[in-house]
């Protein structure tokens, strides 16, 4: 029988503001980012469609199709915006 | 080298780790807040970074400079958090043996650090209401 | 702007007159006293300028950058006499309100500079005698 | 009957160096800056080919066959080498 995962996410920018908080621990059967972005939008909101966001998993940029494991830290990466 | 600095960025400071008697010649870049932006009036900004990632990949960036062009150092520092206009948000210095090789090494870092670090930037504005920059719903359409 | 300087040039000062609240991007390069030149070792230099003609020679140079870049504004200074290892020999700031003109403008100048202000240069040498850099009977040949 | 022409000289670099003085008051029946630089490479043994050197005329870069004027202060520019 399929288990959640434990993960910490953390958010920044736009994600932040919508989510209401800097970072969370969830349980989720989501076995992707992609999987994972989806349902995080539909519960806060998020503006931006999947497309366009990247993401980090413990500190490296990884493919929203990665398989996710348990203990992963998950950062979804909105369009940047630096210098 | 490259670091995240919640401080006002000292580019006289930076300017005097890149020091040594084989370089003739020093290029340095200073990202600055301007006034305005795509028409709109600024007053200030806010960076937010996701320091972990972003020393990690603003020292990638670096690295590949420095494999890519004839250059003796490389630093580059960000800012963040709340910045006035004038203020450096980013600043880029190389020093090279010779001129060509500074000026791409520098032009090379300050663009990747533009595409590739986990950076955004809220923009303040006088007569609106206030913009995570990129990353409005209509982004890219 | 363009000067001819006497004394050690300051870019920490330079770079002060270089602020303009729409400039997003300022540009920099310092041309620095090298240890050693066509693989010998230099101990020190002199530049000697001719004063008049440069300083004219250099606001043309400015004013072309201008017209030919979309700058705010351009500083360039020369030094004259004696220098040594690291001293910097020549100095040029640009700001913009991007990036890309800013690094175009100042590599237009430093290159002008290079090729058309009336500076002369004597290096002089750790193991040979004292020479004025391209000025050799056999220039050219 | 041709008369001589007065003209200001300045020397840099090299040609200082080998002329013993940074600038002297010449008459001189050269009527270009060509004739006047072989003229005076030849009394002062000037290392470089008249085709490496260009001329300033009154704080103006000039043409090495301009017509020379009474009064004219002539330098001449060895190959240059700042930055």
């Amino acid at each position: 029988m399929k288990e959640p995962k434990e993960l910490n996410i953390h958010y920044y920018a736009v994600l932040r503001e919508k989510a209401g908080k800097t970072e969370e621990d969830i349980e989720s059967f989501a076995s992707t980012p992609l999987e994972l972005y989806k349902d995080l939008a539909g519960k806060y909101g998020f503006p931006l469609d999947a497309r366009s966001i990247r993401v980090s998993i413990n500190e490296e940029f990884q493919s929203m199709d990665t398989a996710l494991c348990s203990g992963d830290c998950v950062i979804f990466i909105p369009p940047v915006a630096g210098g | 080298m490259f670091r995240i600095s919640d401080v006002p960025i000292d580019a006289d400071l930076l300017s005097k780790e890149l020091i040594n008697s084989r370089a003739g010649a020093f290029v340095c870049f200073e990202g600055r807040v301007r006034n305005h932006n795509d028409g709109c009036e600024v007053v200030s900004l806010k960076y937010e970074v996701y320091e972990g990632l972003a020393v990690k990949e603003g020292g990638r960036i670096i690295e590949e400079a420095k494999e890519k062009y004839d250059v003796l150092e490389v630093v580059g520092v960000h800012r963040q958090g709340h910045l006035e206009i004038g203020d450096i948000a980013v600043w880029v210095g190389v020093i090279a043996e010779h001129r060509g090789s500074a000026f791409e090494a520098c032009r090379f870092v300050i663009d990747e650090i533009k595409h590739r670090l986990p950076v955004w930037k809220k923009e303040h504005y006088m007569h609106k209401e206030s913009k995570w920059v990129n990353c409005s719903e209509n982004h890219g359409h």
